[in-house]
């Protein structure tokens, strides 16, 4: 099943022959640059990313990437990003003096929740630099070793990571195994608070530590001279202080539908995390059409789907578009409540953070890459619009298949918060901007 | 041979091809430009020693001498007939590096003198690359068959000394053997060079456009020189192989600009051989000319 | 049904689909003929600058994170 | 974790056994070289007018980066060897020729180019990778073969050419 691709003859015969003819004999009989550039090949990616959410933070990162290619295979690369964080990011808590509540026999309150969510406002930098060198080992495997630092006022991550990739089946087959290990220190200002209190405690002036290991396993196939998919699965377990220190849960009086009290938040001290990712590259003739999809589970019985589609059409060979579209919706946290009840006994963990609730995520965005004129270099302008929402019980998976059985099947049987209520929040629009360029030398 | 300073340029001249040969380098530098002067001059002299068809002993000697028997050619030589072959199919016979036979009928000194009906028919017996078999760098012609690289030598050794000179200079510079030439790049401060298309009536003394490139091959075709007067009608020295006649009506120069100095004379050429149609031709191959 | 074992049907679903669908149209693919393969834009991660930065976004804005990057594909070349 | 395991190996061997049965033989190092007549830069490359010489074979394509790599080298050779008697014959699998062509703008090459947009040559010769190059002795059967361009291997092979060229 091949496809033959016709191109119909340019329009213009004579001068597209003329100069075909004339390259072949200056090109043969001419020395050029060749000798000088021939070796390892180098290029250089810069990106400045410039992100902004409707009232709350504002993000500023440039990048810069550097790759450089040697005569027998190795490759050596490096990645530097310096971020400029600088607004609002929500606390969890609710929205005050706005909820109206209507109480059940179940306990559980619904309400409409209006007026702004509060938010704690920030400036924060970030410096994250990554390396890795790829090295083949004889003909049909490749190593990849990387190093990745990243630091932050109150937060520090280093880590490394080994990838092998065997090639099988005159390389139409690709086997790729690796494994990673992650060490994050948080030492937020102030010292780290106790969980679910009111704040006003003693708080711990350690460091807290987080360790990450991961392991991968994928496979690559060629299926056609055109098509490449490939599926992977990775496994990460998470241990040590995995809360969030700045982040609070609201306590509702369910009588009067007022918050009144914040506790700090508290997850648990493990996280298993699975995902397969499943991805296909299509080469339409004179478009190229990725797709990919990843199913995520973890033992927080937070689980989620992303579908991502990109077609990339390339008007010739110095100018393309790419629109893009990506969905992605998750189901909580088993231990994510919009508040508490405040005369309910304390549940063992309990966080409002809205990224562990039944969040929907819709983006839709477009890739544009051209060149300047016959100056060296390619150019992209990426824009895209991120709509983030919080799904009610009714909507979709959210909430509703979080019972208990499921919960006390894979977790310990810590007791889950009970939410006072159905938050209903205004969903959070997000544009960004990616301005790169890329050159070869 | 001579080294003088133009407009804030070194330029290197010399006679070569027996036509008046320059390179002009951006540069101040008089000791470069007078280094790449001399592998302008140099691959001139390659260029005209290897395929003039009046020296004996070269690859195109041997050819229009060998009398009906095959000829085996280096690979340069390959190349070239190659292009000549292609530009041959592609214009559909007008363009033809056998037509050396009606060029020795016809004598364009300016003269009424036009050659009997005959001899242009016996001529044509002697003309015609379908004629010729040529396979893996073997040429075959029958005998009495000539080659010429005249229509496409001079533009080759500029394309050719260009990129010699591409190579050992970061400066712009243009090499204009005859004519026909080569800007490669722009001057200092995104200056385009200045070329000045002669006037046919007056070849060697005024201008009639001034050209402004940064970058390209640049050649002319026309009767500027050399033509002969026939009932009224001036008739350049370019012959239809498929007539054995001048083109009639033709255009007396058309200038083309093109990425080489190699197209930019074929597609004249070519456009030349239209005759009135000239200018038509290259509307539709979309490029940059000029047409008096 | 339990989350991990919907998790683990929802692997296997994924690889026999896969694996049904590449086996059905599956022609052999010679090194000469990976020209496309070879194209930048038909790698799986064509641009990893730009992936890191999604990467980023996504992770700081949603709860769930993965889906590392392997190898293959490209021009096969040795 | 022993569920992926699993899945993974389930998985490894569905992708791997459609194509097992496919997998071809490399015989070729001392038989004759297969034989071809393909289309040049000038005129034809016909394997039999190559009898008698040391034949150094490379399938290459534009957009295979070692190939790249190994152009100067190999332009090296046929300066240094052509006239010792070696003939480099560059057989060119782009399915489109103004890409081969353009490649051969930046990348001249002296020696001789043929073009096999098809691929039936290369599957003559069981190409197991871009590039692969065969040395061929003066009696037209194959000596060595190389997949790849590795710039180490390069003064071994120069050593093979210049004994098998010698007199």
């Amino acid at each position: 099943m091949r496809l033959q691709l016709t191109r119909p003859e340019p329009p213009s015969p004579i001068r597209a022959r003329l100069r075909a003819a004339a390259c072949l004999l200056l090109a043969s009989s001419l020395p050029s640059a060749a000798h000088a550039e021939a070796g390892g090949t180098s290029s250089l990616d810069t990106s400045l990313l410039i992100y902004g959410e409707r009232q709350r933070a504002d993000v500023l990162e440039p990048t810069v990437r550097f790759t450089r290619l040697f005569a027998s295979g190795q490759a050596f690369s490096a990645q530097v990003g310096y971020d400029v964080i600088t607004g609002a990011s929500p606390t969890g808590a609710v929205p005050s003096g706005a909820i109206q509540t209507t109480t059940s026999a179940s306990g559980v309150t619904s309400s409409v929740a209006a007026g702004e969510v509060p938010t704690t406002t920030f400036h924060d930098k970030r410096l994250a630099l990554d390396m890795d060198w790829r090295q083949p080992l004889g003909t049909v495997l490749t190593s990849t070793v990387g190093g990745h630092f990243s630091r932050e006022k109150d937060y520090q991550s280093v880590g490394g990571s080994a990838k092998l990739a065997l090639d099988v089946m005159h390389r139409q087959v690709t086997i790729t195994a690796g494994a990673g290990i992650n060490r994050d220190d948080v030492f937020p200002v102030g010292g780290t608070p106790q969980g679910l209190t009111d704040g006003t405690g003693p708080t711990d002036p350690a460091r807290q530590a987080k360790n990450v290991t991961d392991g991968m396993l994928g496979i690559t196939r060629v299926v056609s001279r055109r098509w490449l998919v490939s599926l992977s699965g990775t496994h990460t377990a998470e241990s040590g202080y995995l809360t969030e220190p700045y982040k609070v849960v609201s306590q509702i009086d369910t009588t009067s539908g007022e918050s009144v009290g914040q506790l700090t938040e508290s997850r648990p001290g493990a996280r298993t995390r699975n995902d397969v990712l499943g991805t296909s590259v299509y080469h339409l003739g004179e478009d190229v059409l990725h797709l990919s999809y990843r199913y995520y589970w973890d033992d927080w019985q937070l689980n989620s789907h992303t579908f991502d589609v990109k077609l990339r059409h390339d008007f010739n060979e110095r100018t393309y578009w790419q629109p893009h579209v990506r969905y992605y919706t998750q189901t909580p946290a088993w231990f994510y409540t919009t508040g508490l009840v405040s005369v309910a006994p304390l549940p063992d963990f309990a966080s409002a953070d809205y990224r562990l609730g039944p969040l929907r995520t819709a983006t839709l965005g477009a890739t544009v890459g051209f060149h300047m004129g016959s100056a060296p270099g390619e150019w992209t302008v990426r824009g895209e619009y991120m709509r983030q929402s919080l799904k009610s019980p009714s909507q979709g998976e959210g909430g509703g298949e979080g019972g208990d059985d499921a919960r006390k099947g894979a977790s310990t049987s810590a007791t889950a918060p009970t939410s006072a209520f159905n938050l209903q929040v205004p969903p959070l629009d997000i544009v960004s901007v990616v301005v790169g360029y890329s050159i070869q030398f | 041979m001579s080294l003088t300073r133009v407009h804030d340029a070194w330029a290197f001249r010399f006679v070569a091809m027996a036509s008046p040969c320059e390179l002009l380098v951006d540069t101040d530098d008089r000791a470069e430009a007078d280094a790449l002067g001399r592998i302008a001059q140099a691959e001139a002299s390659r260029v005209e020693a290897a395929y003039s068809r009046y020296l004996p002993g070269n690859v195109v000697h041997r050819i229009n001498h060998a009398g009906g028997a095959p000829v085996a050619v280096d690979d340069e030589t390959a190349l070239l007939i190659d292009y000549a072959a292609a530009c041959h199919q592609m214009s559909g016979g007008r363009f033809d590096i056998t037509s050396g036979a009606l060029r020795r009928a016809w004598k364009f000194d300016g003269s009424s003198r036009v050659p009997t009906a005959a001899a242009i028919e016996a001529a044509l017996a002697h003309v015609g690359w379908h004629r010729a078999r040529w396979a893996d760098h073997v040429l075959t012609l029958p005998a009495g068959m000539e080659i010429d690289f005249g229509g496409i030598g001079k533009e080759y050794a500029v394309d050719r000394a260009a990129g010699l000179i591409a190579g050992r200079t970061q400066h712009a510079f243009l090499v204009n053997f005859g004519g026909d030439l080569f800007a490669a790049g722009a001057r200092v401060g995104d200056r385009p060079w200045a070329v000045g298309v002669d006037d046919p009536t007056r070849p060697g003394e005024a201008s009639v456009y001034r050209i402004e490139i940064k970058r390209g091959g640049l050649a002319t075709s026309g009767d500027a020189r050399r033509f002969v007067l026939h009932e009224g009608k001036r008739l350049g020295h370019i012959l239809d192989p498929r007539t054995g006649w001048p083109v009639e009506d033709a255009p007396s120069s058309v200038t083309v600009l093109a990425p080489t100095c190699m197209e930019a004379g074929t597609l004249s050429t070519l456009a030349y051989l239209e005759g009135p149609g000239a200018r038509a031709f290259l509307e539709r191959e979309g490029v940059t000319f000029w047409v008096l | 049904m339990s989350r991990s074992v919907r998790g683990r049907a929802a692997l296997v679903l994924l690889a026999a689909t896969l694996a049904v669908a590449t086996a059905g149209c599956a022609t052999t693919v010679h090194p000469w003929d990976r020209d496309l393969l070879a194209q930048k834009r038909m790698q799986l991660v064509p641009s990893p600058m730009l992936h890191a930065v999604d990467q980023h976004v996504y992770f700081s804005k949603e709860g769930s994170t993965g889906g590392d990057d392997v190898g293959g594909g490209g021009c096969g070349c040795n | 974790m022993r569920g992926w395991i699993r899945a993974g190996c389930l998985l490894i061997a569905l992708c791997i056994v459609p194509t097992t049965t496919r997998a071809a033989a490399a015989p070729v190092v001392g038989t004759p070289m297969p034989r071809f007549n393909l289309p040049a830069v000038s005129g034809t490359v016909n394997s039999d007018s190559l009898r008698g010489h040391v034949v150094y074979v490379d399938f290459w394509a534009s957009w295979c980066d070692p190939c790249r790599r190994s152009f100067p080298w190999l332009r090296a050779l046929h300066e240094n060897y052509a006239a010792k008697g070696l003939v480099i014959v560059a057989i060119n699998l782009d399915k489109d020729r103004v890409a081969a062509e353009r490649f051969l703008v930046k990348y001249p090459a002296p020696f001789k180019v043929a073009f096999d947009p098809a691929g039936g040559t290369a599957e003559a010769f069981h190409v197991q990778a871009m590039p692969t190059s065969y040395l061929v002795g003066k009696d037209g059967r194959v000596l060595e073969t190389h997949a790849g361009f590795d710039s180490k291997q390069v003064a071994a092979i120069e050593q093979r050419i210049q004994k098998e060229c010698a007199p």
